[in-house]
């Protein structure tokens, strides 16, 4: 491990939740990113745990301008880099939640990849808008109950599917786009240092669990995040140059678990019923089957 | 009017204690304020709730900085925030904790102390690590205190505590019985 | 801790989080055992907060902030940290 | 009369409470705290099958305020509920939402705006909005919150009014504070507040029309001005329909209510929460001899000026306390309130104090201090400095 | 001194030729009607190798001024144009660019807002953000445009300031008018303008800074009040630069500027290009024997409330002429203006003229009938109604 | 032809440009929807043309709210009409032009797709925003001057390649997503069709030349439509269910012609160097071996 | 044409623009030889202002509105509609 | 003070011409104003456009309603818009067509005639069916106007009509000698 990887850049002294999955996943992609980088972040728990005034979790410069704006100010400091001729050897990450993301930035997000910048955004995703008290994100997968979409007599949680974000970004046709999980912290972190190297825009979409939003453990957090690979439920793979049909999957369960080990250590889920279960267990098994994973154990 | 500030951890119940409390005394028609810490605290950092109860109706609007009581639902907190801060001179401690409150010197504040944990798990209200003791207290502060009846305290926590009602209203008995110092 | 403003509220203590210590919102803590400990890094790897370091064959915790999530604990495959009730 | 069920809720949900029982048909909505128990409250109430209407999770404000304007156009009764950036960032839609005269209701749990970010209690968010053609209500405590949605709806769908209407309670202080509240019966609530009927025309292809038309010069002045005239109107609605809620429900709102007024040399003009804290130091005030009183400002818009100068013109001076700040000028209340005052004879001197931005508490004593900052100008007979910071928190002041 | 060159421009060609000389880095811009032509020769400049910047053509306002932002705290000199709904669109992030006080320029073709859409002349668009912490000048003719344009880099980079800036031009009666204006040498802006030094911090590696913090209810009024006293403080760098760029150019700019005041009763008090008419109006209502002045507004954040009252004081009445409204209240400058006189002794009766919205346009006939009108209220020496709407189009009127 | 397809539920009397293939579109795609629809619309050229008060060239309910909502303020309709009892029969249309659609409309738009609505989103791309005067979209295409990417010393017209957006919006995995061109009406109005038929989100992209904004001839907009198709520029295909990986191309010329037949009729090209042409048919051949087309001629 | 404002600008008279002929727009003239026309109706499906309409063997010209963009003139495959210079 | 107004069709290039001239008497030292008709017309559609000059400073910002003189760029427009409305008594009336001035009857309006559709096609000045009359019309108003020099207006056309600078200064030339009605 080098001197740069021994780095803490997000700073202890954070205010997240104990267990949250933010922060294994920020430390671990700026210790790749190194402090020759300036990141943007969006409104949202990591920006709310590590701003606060008149403290700052931040070890390299940051900015926070608002919740759906993180890849539009990033495009900014970039131009203004590069004009200025200090881009050279400088990495720019656009953080994001995945509201930030997904929803409300996901506009701003388009425009950036579009116009090609040279920056790597980075969507940390908890699959609900932790920050403001589990609400409802296109993010959300289907059957999980939040705030905004409870479970109750007429609903069953969540009743749309989770957006498929990174597929989304890559069909803009841009040259690197991943999944990512903290609890794969080695593809992780190859992942991060493709997606800087890349040459103008990289799409990241980490997966992070959230003990307070998911009702799970704190210290249950890596092991869930495990299982979603492991379960299909997240598949971890590469796209290059927006090439969705040829994807490349980075991580490859031998055998697939069952979804309901995942769901069941959950109590989002909690309330699914077998029938319910089964019909996301057909989902996934059919979304691994496009994309070459084994069959389930 | 009487001011009660409820110290806790983020997620363990002292929202819900306070809003209990209130209502409770709402129960007994009296005027009644409950309301968080206005912060953005996560689960696990120290937070407060408050009440405001009084015969007449409250206008005030501010938060409270001079409490009557302080109702502290996790003893580990005592290391790490200074609980009596701005408690009026004589005013009520009760803590959670299995000790005796003489082994606690608070200066003038009257202390007093009750083992909610060891109730809450006996009622199997949460877990062991994390036991949900918010019920719990609020029977030793109707017995200590006073101005709120067990009985209302029982009515508000079906309103209020949607799950295990009936645990929780044993728990708030066993710590109304239990409380040392009184 | 009072701190004066600054311009438009840009902070230049880079780090400064480090000033609050999370390590009171412990309840449990970890306890390492070094005789098991394989220096494998997966607990330090892992750690929302930063509250592990690594040290010649082994590891070391940093209790001021280390939050008492578990994780470490549940992530060390070969179990050589335990979560203590903390004793305060 | 139905009976009117007590019971202690936070603001969010009085908000939620007061709109559910107004039955509307579409909810579009995107969180903010503080005042995303409102949209949570409204999907409970819909997934449990209390409420029978749809909710829209938009994937953002701006979209929440167009999909409010696409249902409402549509015919339907339409609420939501945001704060701070929300508002800001739906800013432009507002003015579309007046515009075509679409009578959503939406309760702001009133935040300040960023930067730096600031999720308390401001009044910033809904005054920056004030141009928007908006109504604004802004309540004291909870059970206003409640009271002034089932209102809001009526004014708003009023034939001589149709304009969206905010209802601004405050962000912490009330929306996630527990206070007793009386919750109408639902069908005094339908006697009371008829279903939505469109006046002009919605869209329907059995009788096809154009919303959102291109308005050359020749028509835009107008258009402006009967949507000005609107507004006015509405205060003559405002007062009628409130009357008739306290006929029915036995609670009276007034567009600019008072206290200990009669005699009062000085009056602090007050909005939203504040006001209850101030009525607390009226009282202490008048125990030590003090001749003060308050005049709490429950309708910012319309302006009510003809009421402030009712009440206002016999003091000596007037405090306007107010929550916001246009910087480079003054809090937006002052300045409408000396044009209220400015080309009357008799008035009284005015002062302008901010305070309470971003969460900062307002404090008995704020207003003591307040009152004898007033005061001096009455001795002096003449105001030096307009506009003061008051609780200014000089610890951190560079 | 090198040689300023005469040329026929468009308004907006003048705002484009004054930010061009301001070297900028950075421009990030989204079309809209009648600010479009500034994106556009900025483009070309870049293009044809006349200037060294980037453009960024974002997908939308908000994410030109978030671009603006971004670029800004990196320590870029960036200009933006925008009007009208993209304004609205940018509503929120115009509060957090001020809030983080970064020195952003931006030309305005003011346009009327929607509902129902109009791409005309009027004020409502910047003035629905006049609480945003932005200085706000506005523009008489293409060549106040162009002189404004490079004042507002100097201003808001001022040190004392820190703000962002925008020049208001009116939608088409400047945007679009071709209009003769001297345009400075490069050298001599660049004496006049020195490089941009951020005061505290950039997005630099090298010294790592966080920009946009969390601020807790501690610190969020003391932000807030800093940034209200740079806004006031900017009054005096305004006169400063003003008398600077006078001294070096040869064109004098005032915050308040003033003809024949000296001994009018009445004043029209005007803002952008009607004051061109305006002035014209009272040459020949002075033909006729009437004692009217002008009083024209180029600074409106900071609102001049001390340069107004020095002028308007002697007069009988003041007649404000606002292309803007806040329906349910007034034009803004008019309570802003009552503001600054309600506590003086000596005052001028006021009354608000609304008109020129959505394009109407104001007429020498439209002056002299507000000057009749407000002859009328000198008369009777009260006055009755405050705000009247003049220039309406009655055929369209129900 | 049925009776509602003669009704003319777009008016003569428009203000668009002579020979604005906006009108056409618009004219065929109403007819086939027929008078029981409800239409929202982007500002744009198609409002501005069209709206002008007292005026309206619509016969069928329309709603413009603002230039980025048209897909927000559908959602709002269509739920409207379920909940008041009014859906039963009755399509939904959200238009947009390719600025509201791209770039500043893009992320009402995706919030729409994702959330599931029964509309037909119908984007009308002149590959610019006209309206405003010929400035740079993501629409457009990499060589064409516009007023934002003027060619010049240092440019070369618009620099990026044009946004993928039917790709994009398939990759939501939406139920039916379509290319289309004023050229080919059967092909349109059968897409147009089935869009309607379809149940949930369905997005059309329809390309309108502008001879305005595109500078050719006012009698050219069709046969430079039919020529981008036959040049391989733009190909017509439909995506079910999201499938990217398997769109089925609905009009296959026989040959294809060089790009430089389209490119050359268009003054907003008619700077290209030969070298710049040949690139550019360098990426339509590429782009059409991937989707199976002919050879070129 | 001076028309009364409606409520919030809503415009129920649908189809209006036809008031307004565009027909005072054109400078060029349709003018199509029935003879040739083979009722393909191309001409009326691609023109953009609906001033085409069918008729029993072919087509008919409504010159309030046709613009004389001569789209209708370049499609007819039989070449049946010349575009004339008006002549006004 | 006078003041033009320049008809034509969208694309025609009639603000052009209304820059032109204000350009071209802003170089004899006047000062000027030239704008279009501000609206939202597309191409084909009749337009306006106007140019102000005058000795002194304009101050005035409003649209002009009654011009001095009426410049007719198409002569098809002659059906559809009533171009010498508002029109100043005895104005002068310039109209692009072949024909003689005395075969229009515009009541007391001074009407001048010039082929400048000829001229411009004769110059290669856009396309037969699309002729840029713009600049030669310009020559005919500088001879019947007067208040603008023919060399000023060579002047400003190298200015603003930056293609075939040549053909229009000569187009410009030869309408000054061939306008009908002086
Ligand atoms: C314009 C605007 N709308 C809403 C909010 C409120 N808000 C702040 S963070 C947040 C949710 C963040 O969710 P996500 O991006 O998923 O991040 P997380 O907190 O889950 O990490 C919301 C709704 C805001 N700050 N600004
Ligand atoms: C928020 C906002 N920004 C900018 C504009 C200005 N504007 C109106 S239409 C338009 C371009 C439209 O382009 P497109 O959607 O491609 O439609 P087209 O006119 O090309 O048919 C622009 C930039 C606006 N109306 N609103
Ligand atoms: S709520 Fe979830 S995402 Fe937010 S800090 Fe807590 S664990 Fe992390
Ligand atoms: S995870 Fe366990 S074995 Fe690995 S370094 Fe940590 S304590 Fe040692
Ligand atoms: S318990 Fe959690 S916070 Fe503490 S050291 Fe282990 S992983 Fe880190
Ligand atoms: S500019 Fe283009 S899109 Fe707009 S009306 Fe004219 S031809 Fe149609
Ligand atoms: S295109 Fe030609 S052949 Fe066909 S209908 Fe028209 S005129 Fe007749
Ligand atoms: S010339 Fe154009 S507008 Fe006229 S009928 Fe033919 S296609 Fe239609
Ligand atoms: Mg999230
Ligand atoms: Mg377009």
């Amino acid at each position: 491990m080098t001197e740069k990887e021994e780095l803490e850049l997000f700073a202890s002294g954070h205010r997240a939740c104990a267990g949250c999955g933010e922060g294994t996943a920020v430390r671990q992609i700026l210790k790749v990113a190194g402090p020759n980088t300036i990141a943007t972040i969006c409104t949202g728990c990591l920006e709310v745990v590590s701003t606060g005034y008149p403290e700052t979790a931040w070890e390299i410069p940051l900015i926070h301008a608002a919740f759906e704006n993180s890849a539009a100010v990033a495009a900014g400091v970039e131009v203004a880099l590069k004009e200025l001729g200090r881009k050279e050897g400088v990495n720019v990450i656009a953080f994001g939640g995945d509201g930030g993301t997904f929803d409300i930035g996901f506009q701003a997000l388009s425009g950036m990849l579009e116009r090609g910048h040279d920056i790597t955004y980075i969507c940390i995703d908890n699959e609900a808008y932790m920050n403001t008290g589990i609400q409802r994100c296109s993010s959300t997968p289907y059957g999980a109950s939040t705030t905004t979409s409870p479970t109750g007599k007429y609903s069953i949680g969540e009743s749309r599917p989770k957006k498929p974000i990174a597929a989304i970004c890559a069909a803009h046709g841009i040259p690197y786009t991943a999944t990512a999980n903290i609890a794969y912290i080695n593809d992780l972190k190859k992942k991060v240092k493709k997606a800087l190297e890349t040459e103008g825009p990289a799409f990241l979409h980490v997966f992070a669990p959230c003990p307070t939003g998911w009702r799970h453990g704190s210290d249950d957090t890596i092991e869930i995040a495990r299982l979603a690979v492991e379960t299909g439920v997240f598949v971890l793979y590469e796209i290059i140059d927006g090439d969705i049909c040829n994807l490349n999957v980075t991580v490859k369960p031998k055998k697939r678990k069952p979804v309901e080990d995942y769901l069941k250590r959950q109590r989002r889920f909690g309330h699914l019923t077998k029938e319910d279960i089964a019909k996301i267990q057909q989902e996934v098994d059919e979304k691994c089957d496009r994309y070459g994973l084994p069959k389930r154990e | 009017m009487y001011e009660v500030r409820f110290h806790g951890r983020g997620g363990q119940g002292a929202v819900t204690a306070a809003n209990t409390l209130a209502d409770a005394a709402f129960r007994e028609g009296k005027d009644v304020q409950a309301f968080p810490m206005f912060g953005v605290e996560r689960r696990g950092a120290p937070v407060n709730a408050f009440t405001r109860i009084d015969e007449e109706r409250i206008d005030i609007k501010t938060q409270i900085y001079e409490p009557d009581a302080v109702v502290v639902l996790d003893a580990s907190l005592l290391d790490v925030v200074d609980v009596t801060n701005g408690l009026k001179p004589g005013g009520i401690l009760i803590l959670n904790s299995s000790k005796e409150p003489g082994s606690f010197d608070y200066g003038d504040a009257k202390v007093y102390t009750v083992d909610a944990t060891s109730i809450a798990v006996d009622n199997r209200l949460g877990t062991e690590t994390n036991p949900i003791v918010n019920t719990a207290i609020l029977g030793a502060y109707s017995r200590v205190v006073g101005n709120v009846k067990l009985e209302s305290i029982f009515e508000a926590i079906t309103m209020n505590v949607p799950v295990k009602v009936e645990n929780n209203q044993k728990a708030a008995k066993e710590a109304y019985e239990k409380v040392k110092g009184v | 801790m009072t701190v004066k403003i600054t311009l438009g509220a840009i902070n230049k203590e880079h780090g400064s989080s480090r000033k609050y210590k999370t390590g009171g919102w412990r309840t449990v803590c970890p306890v390492v055992d070094l005789e098991k400990c394989i220096s494998c890094y997966r607990c330090y790897d892992y750690c929302p907060d930063a509250a592990i370091k690594k040290i010649e064959n082994g590891i070391e915790y940093d209790l001021d902030y280390c939050k008492g999530c578990g994780i470490c604990s549940k992530e060390c495959p070969v179990k050589a940290i335990v979560m203590v009730k903390e004793e305060k | 009369m139905g009976e009117q069920i007590s019971m202690t809720v936070k603001g969010n949900m009085a908000t939620a409470l007061g709109a559910k029982l107004c039955r509307p048909n579409v909810v579009p909505a995107y969180p903010i705290t503080p005042s995303t128990l409102f949209p949570e409250k409204m999907s409970e109430f819909i997934a449990d099958g209390e409420l029978d209407a749809s909710m829209i999770n938009v994937e953002s404000e701006h979209s929440a305020m167009s999909a409010c304007i696409g249902a409402s156009a549509t015919g339907a009764r339409v609420v939501t509920a945001s704060a701070s950036q929300g508002v800001a960032l739906m800013h432009e839609m507002l003015f579309i939402a007046a515009g075509m005269r679409l009578p959503i209701v939406m309760a702001v749990g009133n935040r300040a705006l960023s930067a730096p970010i600031n999720i308390w209690c401001d009044h910033q968010d809904t005054i920056a909005s004030r141009d928007s053609g908006c109504l604004q209500f802004y309540a004291e405590n909870n059970q206003e919150g409640l009271d002034l949605m089932i209102n809001a709806f009526r004014i708003g769908e009023d034939h001589r009014v149709l304009l969206p209407v905010m209802v601004g309670i405050d962000a912490f202080v009330l929306t996630h504070t527990m206070e007793a509240v009386k919750v109408p019966a639902q069908e005094d609530v339908d006697d009371f507040l008829p279903p939505y009927k469109p006046k002009y025309g919605i869209l329907d292809h059995r009788e096809p029309a154009t919303f959102g038309s291109f308005a050359p010069p020749e028509y835009y002045q107008e258009f402006k001005y009967e949507q000005t005239k609107a507004m006015e109107k509405s205060s003559e609605v405002i007062d009628e329909v409130f009357a008739d809620y306290a006929e029915r429900f036995g609670r009276e709102y007034c567009k600019v209510s008072t206290f200990q007024c009669e005699d009062a040399d000085i009056i602090l003009l007050t909005m939203g929460s504040m006001s209850g804290t101030a009525r607390e130091a009226i009282r202490k005030m008048r125990g030590d001899g003090k001749k003060v009183g308050l005049a709490k400002l429950t309708v910012y818009r319309p302006f009510p000026e003809a009421e402030l100068r009712e009440i206002l013109s016999k003091a000596k001076a007037v405090a306007v306390v107010e929550r916001n700040i246009s910087p480079g000028s003054t809090g937006a209340i002052y300045a409408e309130l000396a044009g209220a005052f400015i080309n009357q004879k008799k008035k009284p001197l005015l002062k302008n104090f901010i305070t309470g931005l971003g969460g900062r508490d307002i404090l008995v004593e704020t207003f003591r201090e307040i009152y004898e900052k007033t005061l001096e100008v009455v001795k002096a007979g003449e105001v030096k400095e307009p506009m003061e910071w008051v609780a200014m928190n000089e610890e951190v002041m560079r």
